[in-house]
């Protein structure tokens, strides 16, 4: 291929990457931390400034949103992959042929239904009215209905339900990389379960646990179905801030800001996590 | 042409829908919405996307001050003979901004206590929401209605603070630190008409601060289950005709409009949502039953105790949003 | 548990029954929206109240059925079109990427790879204002400037559209490029060798090769535009797909049609889910 | 040091579902000696392998080590020592923390480990590498520390599965010398598998050879390559040419058999069983057919043929004739004798070629199988 | 037939950045002839083979096929095909397609293109197979479609980049023969690549052996082996016993080098320039040594030395005896005489080695270098 040639194919290949790049990323994020910068001062009149964010500074209910929505989704993320190691563990290691095969698509499967739709199965499951409040009625276990959504456990089971499968997919997907033989080695030289999960698995495992902990860990940051819907009248999130300010009180400059503390914090603890586990972004998320 | 109609659940019923659409030929489409969600949505079009909006009248004038979102009403393109006259006297003045007229009334109501009455026989105001005899039994909404509804409960009158907005902030004050006390008595707070049948007709609520057309249906349902005007007065609403100032489909608005104030069309609206309109003469069709049960909650006293809202002004919807979000961050 | 070495049986029934109860939990709330698709009550809740189709088929209020009902069947014309369209242009461009990032070496690639992974870790909603916000100011501003109007900058499908488009092109386009670096170069050299010309090559033996990766990328797209909520909340206009609809309805307080779309929803994208897996598979 | 053998397994069995995969193998590895498990893919190598480590447990039969009885034994509580095909160092530790990661887990106190981990690796020729991460090694010095690793707990027994498999020729041929050498210095019993006929003469004291789960022959190497008591052992160990025929008459070992070239096929050995009738097949080692361009040079060997040179296989010390009996597809290799006094043959050629009976050996013929290979594998394709 | 070669090059350098990664090359390779380039990995053989193929261009130097130019010609203009190292068979295409890719690319019509396919499958043995999948061949029969997909567009010229290294060892040795019969049938010209010097000696008309960028020697098989005619050569082309030392003395083509363990050591052929006091690297083939357990079989030989027997590897007929010189760490690598007269030899026992100057050659001595392969490279990693 002639030079000229290649460079016009650079050129072809670079214009789409650089328009959606440019266009939907780029210029909107620009666009957002300009209008978060603005401060209504009357109607239909605005000044620059910092005010918007100093709002925020000063309202205690939003930082305390802030922390919560922060801190609720670190402990969704350590309980997905709490619950979800041994499963990946499972599929990548124990589970042969067909069977392997039938679980991940098992884990796969829910994901397909619409986020809106699983967490409309939980309401079923969870309300008063619903199926574990009639099972333990029929069992003898409680006396008269229970409720059991809109509550923060409520919020949690719904976001660790959410996210299961990006935790799961990258694991299985790591574990599955580690050579059964380095655990017969270990297990051949001495060492016990729990050695073998310290010393061989989990250092192996590290990249998956990594990118299975950020994908989980963005998507609850980032979620707003399943606070609104299982949260009910507690269903504090930051995501639902901005939403409000944005719908229900058509203040796009203080919804702005809010998205931006939302992003940083995001961008802050999605880097830390990676700063703590050795990998990069490239390492952690290319692995579809 | 085809009329993108934002409006509330009810107003437009299939059955209606497809009477228009055959006699006029143009389609209708229509989306469900709440007066916050009419405004969002025109704001972030800049009044496109919709050919008619039907927020309340006490919203317009605030959001198009502030954003533009509306344009004015053509109204010799409207037969004002099928309104009945005092409504839309009192629409056109409170939608007036600048001297142009942005609404009509079509449907009107109010909000009151839906109650259970078997099981939360004491519920006679919004204060008894707060019994904690009902608690976890409770539901209403968070939104301004709540506010002005407790505020005239406590024995303040918002509507005449709305000028003074010193005044306004201390009786918000107030009223915050009663929905605060009140929350454990909260089930959920609800968003749509149909969520809250739900959960009144489950059982899951017994006493509920809703449109009193929910209280009538249900009351068809279970006569245990009514509407009650509550002893602080109703609040009372009329939900309105606006076009986006960027519709597309004036003709079909224009004939939609006239279309549902005919008296028999606006009766089966009326059948459908449970309210009545500022149709002149519809009465003659409506559901007797409806008509009885309404009589029923609304004694003559109670239709004159009831509290129209006035015409919110710009700049107090953020004052009243902090404390519904404070509200709801309350433990 | 540690595979190929022999445990004890009490310590392989618990982790046997705890994988069990993991699935349980997986499949629960998708089986209990199904069942309730036919109960005969206007309320997805128990009592049971009898087996009903209703929620498919009725006809009348308020035992109105999916198939007659026309919010519901509008919304999911939407979400289909929505669908096509995102992944026709994710997929476009995904392929595009794919061999620009594979192929091409050039100043600022790597800026631009993260800059092309950053819609991963950007929340759905986030990108969704940053979008309104940006089409708005410039929809005022060319508004202001021409006096015409430029409704696709205006909250609609467009937009829904290209905020879908934003972070699922990223999706085709790693699935796209893991394919094509597994792509053996002198296939194409063969080609060449062969007589082919570069574009013949490209033609013959290389897109031949990535279609089971491009099948795949757009069945993914499709599902993943089909359920996207977050981003589409906040770009949505008049026509609303489906998860908003539903979503409404749902704040709403809805019959369980709900339910039934519900489980016709779980049965197409499972079908589009294993078509995919089985693409996968096939390479 | 007593005579008890450090390994003894007695009618070791393995069944998978229906399959078996080991069947009824006995044997005894004597200590200090190098014991080689040779056969083809999937004849059950491994599968033996991993129930001596205890990762499988028998089916039936015994297995003792050092004469004390190993069913029910976990592999961490084994007195052996495993190096693995792909040698399985743990990248995530350098040389010496895997050098004694067996050491730790026997909670030696830490200076002794690093004493005894330098030691080892000083034995591999590897002194200093500690810090090393495994990636910085190359193919031969992984090797030795994964030997290191294995040797530094001081098993009574060492197991070695095709452990020069992922290594390069060149590296393999060095190897094999290297490893004999190794067991030497750590005098170690060494159980070691491959399917490379080479590795296992090169290296052990002791060849089994086993096929389709049984063991054919155990002895050594010699044995093996001299003495091989089945067809399945003559084809496997070394290069032989392959003859069919139907045998004509048996004298004792010797028998006649049927060749549709012309003479009949005569060989001093047969095995037992082979009776005049029966389908024979006879191998001869290309190095023990003499050749000739005069008849007469051969004319008094037990069988002669006349033969056309259809390629010479020049490969210096190694070279090959592929002469076909003239008149006749029957086609030999033969080897090139290295005093190069054939240097100058060419193609087309005619030869003689000849051996005594004493250098072939007869088999009852086992019907063609998939499972069998050496050169009818190498066949495969031509439909 | 012209003389014209069918391929010829001139000078043919390609630099990367500042490395030159072949380096002034020039060589023609008759019509119709089996030609090898033989060198180590990295020497430059997949550049100069992609040069031809017209992948790379050439830095300077000229480059002729058929007698025409070739700079500035498309890879997919050039009359030449090529066998892919990992074969590119396209997986989309049944074999059929494979093969008759080509033959679509010059629109040639279809029947014709059928026609041919199936011709071509039919010479490389796999007649009727055009509707199998690529991935339900063996890899012997991938090689062929490859060939058969390379041939059918009547090429002058055939590339072949090591075709055989991703076989296993029965199935290379097989295909060795089989390529060569191959190219005997077609009559085209094969230019193949290899770092293997068995396939390069048992296949080619010619070889070129390669190192460092640059071609050290030009000739057939037999040539090569028996006349290196650099150390590089000597060293890579089949096995040596390789020793160092200063030259003592050189008397026309015969030298005398000194060596630590006694008596000088005596070499029949040394290269050029080679004087005393140079050091020299001396190349002694383990076939051209005499072992016997009495000095006097061998006291007549032009070098003699007592050694002890190190270590016997048994290999059949390749059997090798490790020799160490008495009172020295010198070693010797000594094929063992295939009359399987010292079947009874032992660690430790002493032999007397010996050969004529006549098999040894010596060349000046290169450093120590790390692309050097063979022997030396084995023994990295004792650090
Ligand atoms: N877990 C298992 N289940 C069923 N069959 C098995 C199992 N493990 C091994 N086999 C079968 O047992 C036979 C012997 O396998 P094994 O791995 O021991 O062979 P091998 O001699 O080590 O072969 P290779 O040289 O290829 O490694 C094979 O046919 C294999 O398919
Ligand atoms: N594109 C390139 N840029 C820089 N150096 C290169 C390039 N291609 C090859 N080289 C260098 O040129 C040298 C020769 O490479 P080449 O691939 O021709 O070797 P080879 O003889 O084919 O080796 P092998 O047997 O390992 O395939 C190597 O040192 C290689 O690193
Ligand atoms: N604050 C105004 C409330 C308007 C309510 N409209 C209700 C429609 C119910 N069907
Ligand atoms: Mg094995
Ligand atoms: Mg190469």
């Amino acid at each position: 291929m002639s030079r000229p040639a290649g460079r016009l194919t650079l050129i072809l290949l670079l214009a789409p990457l650089l328009l959606w790049l440019t266009l939907l990323i780029v210029i909107p994020h620009a666009a957002m931390l300009f209008v978060s910068l603005r401060e209504r001062v009357g109607v239909g009149e605005y000044a620059f400034g910092l005010g918007n964010y100093l709002t925020f500074l000063a309202e205690p209910l939003y930082w305390n949103t802030f922390v919560r929505t922060a801190w609720m989704s670190v402990l969704a993320t350590a309980l997905t992959l709490l619950i979800g190691f041994p499963v990946a563990w499972h599929i990548a290691k124990i589970a042969r042929g067909r069977a392997r095969q039938a679980l991940f698509l098992a884990c796969l499967a829910p994901f397909w239904a619409s986020e809106l739709v699983r967490t409309y199965g939980w309401m079923i499951l969870l309300r008063e009215s619903g199926v574990f409040s009639a099972v333990l009625q029929w069992a003898g276990l409680a006396e008269g209905p229970v409720e059991m959504l809109y509550n923060d456990v409520a919020i949690m089971v719904g976001l660790v339900y959410t996210s299961m499968l990006f935790m799961v997919v990258p694991l299985v997907t790591t574990l599955d990389s580690l050579d059964d033989s380095l655990i017969e080695a270990a297990y051949d030289l001495g060492a016990s379960g729990w050695t073998i999960l310290r010393e061989i698995v989990i250092p192996h495992a590290r990249p998956g646990i990594a990118s299975g902990c950020i994908v989980v860990f963005m998507m609850s940051l980032g979620n707003y179905l399943t606070p609104i819907l299982l949260g009910g009248k507690s269903s504090l999130w930051f995501t639902g801030l901005i939403y409000d300010q944005f719908i229900t009180r058509f203040n796009w400059e203080q919804g702005a800001a809010f998205g931006f503390l939302l992003l940083g914090l995001s961008s802050a603890i999605v880097w830390a996590g990676l700063r703590l586990s050795g990998q990069s972004l490239r390492s952690a998320m290319a692995r579809p | 042409e085809t009329l993108r109609l934002l409006t509330w659940g009810g107003y437009a019923p299939d059955d209606v829908v497809a009477m228009f659409e055959k006699e006029t030929g143009h389609k209708v489409e229509v989306t469900l919405s709440n007066n916050e969600e009419m405004i969002a949505k025109l704001r972030a079009t800049g009044g496109g996307g919709f050919d008619l909006a039907q927020p309340s009248q006490d919203r317009i004038a605030g959001a198009q001050a502030e954003f533009g979102i509306y344009k004015p009403l053509d109204l010799s393109r409207i037969d004002a003979a099928q309104f009945i006259p005092s409504m839309l006297e009192a629409t056109k003045r409170n939608t007036t901004v600048d001297g142009k007229v942005y609404g009509v009334p079509h449907v009107w109501g109010t909000s009151g206590l839906v109650v259970n009455t078997a099981k939360a026989p004491g519920v006679k105001d919004y204060l008894d929401l707060c019994d904690p005899a009902l608690k976890g039994r409770v539901s209403y909404r968070l939104k301004r209605p709540t506010l002005i509804a407790f505020a005239f409960a406590m024995g303040e009158d918002p509507f005449a603070a709305y000028a003074d907005p010193d005044a306004y902030k201390a009786i918000l004050d107030k009223v915050e630190k009663k929905l605060v006390e009140c929350k454990a008595n909260v089930k959920t707070y609800w968003s749509g008409g149909d969520e809250i049948l739900n959960l009144l007709r489950s059982g899951e609520v017994w006493a509920a601060m809703a449109w009193d057309t929910g209280g009538w249906k249900l009351n068809a349902e279970n006569p245990d289950i009514t509407f009650v005007a509550p002893a602080s007065g109703a609040l009372g609403w009329i939900d309105t005709f606006a076009l986006p100032k960027r519709g597309r489909a004036d003709d079909a608005a224009y004939a939609w409009i006239n279309f549902v104030m005919r008296p028999e069309i606006a009766a089966r609206i009326t059948a459908s949502a449970g309210n009545f309109t500022a149709s002149k003469g519809a009465d003659a069709f409506a559901d007797p039953a409806l008509k009885a049960r309404f009589q029923a909650s609304f004694p003559p006293e109670a239709i004159d105790n009831i509290k129209w809202y006035p015409p919110v002004p710009a700049g107090l919807e953020a004052m009243e949003g902090a404390v519904l979000d404070r509200v709801k961050a309350a433990q | 548990m540690i595979p190929g070495i022999p445990q004890p049986r009490a310590l392989r029934w618990l982790w046997r029954a705890y994988v069990a109860a993991f699935f349980v939990y997986l499949a629960l709330p998708l089986v209990v929206v199904c069942v309730f698709a036919f109960n005969k009550s206007q309320f997805a809740a128990l009592p049971w109240n009898g087996f009903t189709l209703d929620w498919f088929i009725g006809d009348q209020r308020p035992w109105l059925g999916v198939f007659n009902d026309r919010g519901i069947l509008e919304a999911l014309k939407i979400s289909a079109i929505v669908a096509f369209w995102v992944s026709a242009a994710s997929v476009s461009v995904g392929v595009t990427t794919a061999f620009l990032f594979v192929r091409h070496d050039f100043r600022f690639k790597q800026t631009l790879y993260v800059l092309m992974l950053l819609p991963l870790v950007i929340p759905g909603i986030i990108l969704g204002i940053s979008i309104l916000v940006e089409t708005s100011y410039l929809a005022n501003w060319l508004e202001d400037a021409t006096g015409l109007w430029f409704d696709g900058l205006r909250p609609g499908l467009t937009l829904v559209v290209l905020g879908q488009f934003a972070f699922i092109a990223t999706f085709a386009t790693l699935v796209i490029s893991a394919r094509l670096e597994k792509f053996d170069r002198s296939l194409e050299e063969a080609a060449l060798n062969l007589g082919a010309t570069p574009l013949g090559a490209v033609r013959q033996v290389t897109l031949p090769y990535l279609a089971p990766a491009i099948v795949g990328a757009a069945l993914v797209s499709m599902l993943m535009s089909f359920e996207n909520f977050n981003t589409t909340l906040m770009l949505v206009g008049s026509d609303a797909p489906l998860t908003i609809e539903m979503f409404d309805r749902m704040k709403q307080g809805s019959t369980p049609v709900l339910n039934a779309v519900s489980l016709l929803l779980i049965v197409a994208s499972s079908v589009l889910g294993g078509v995919a897996l089985a693409l996968r598979r096939a390479r | 040091m007593t005579d008890t053998p450090d390994l003894e397994a007695v009618r070791l069995t393995r069944r998978f579902q229906d399959f078996t995969a080991v069947d009824e193998v006995s044997f005894a590895a004597p200590p200090g000696s190098f014991f080689s498990i040779l056969g083809p893919s999937g004849c059950g190598k491994t599968t033996l392998l991993r129930m001596i480590a205890g990762f499988l447990e028998p089916s039936s039969g015994a297995l003792r080590i050092k004469g004390r009885d190993m069913v029910g034994v976990p592999p961490n509580r084994r007195p052996v020592a495993m190096v693995f095909q792909h040698l399985a160092l743990f990248p995530m530790m350098d040389v010496g923390r895997n050098v004694g990661f067996g050491l730790r887990q026997r909670r030696v106190p830490s200076a002794e480990i690093e004493r005894r981990v330098a030691d080892a690796l000083e034995r591999v020729g590897l002194p200093g590498f500690e810090r090393r991460r495994v990636d910085q090694l190359s193919g031969g010095q992984k090797q030795r520390v994964a030997i290191a690793r294995a040797m530094v707990i001081e098993p009574a027994l060492l197991l070695l599965d095709e452990p020069l498999g992922a290594l390069d020729l060149k590296l393999r041929e060095h190897m094999k010398v290297e490893l004999k050498r190794l067991q030497e210095a750590f005098g170690a019993t060494f159980v070691y598998i491959t399917h490379d006929q080479s590795e296992a003469l090169v290296m052990s004291d002791q060849v089994a050879v086993m096929n389709r789960g049984r063991f054919e022959q155990i002895g050594p190497p010699q044995e093996l390559y001299y003495n091989p008591r089945t067809a399945f052992v003559a084809g496997f160990v070394g290069d032989a040419n392959r003859l069919r025929g139907k045998v004509l008459r048996r004298e004792g070992d010797a028998v006649e058999v049927a060749d549709p070239a012309g003479q009949p096929l005569r060989a001093a050995a047969a095995s037992a069983g082979l009776a005049p009738g029966d389908e024979a097949e006879l191998f001869v080692r290309p190095e023990a057919i003499r050749v000739s361009r005069q008849a007469e040079d051969v004319a008094g060997m037990d069988n002669v043929f006349a033969c056309e040179v259809r390629d010479i296989l020049f490969n210096g010390a190694n070279s090959r004739i592929n002469a076909r009996v003239a008149g006749s597809a029957r086609e030999f290799d033969v080897a090139a004798p290295q005093t190069g006094e054939f240097a100058d043959l060419r193609r087309g050629e005619r030869i003689h070629i000849g051996w005594n009976a004493a250098a072939a050996r007869a088999f009852a013929a086992e019907p063609a199988e998939p499972a069998e290979p050496g050169k009818a594998q190498a066949e495969e394709g031509a439909a």
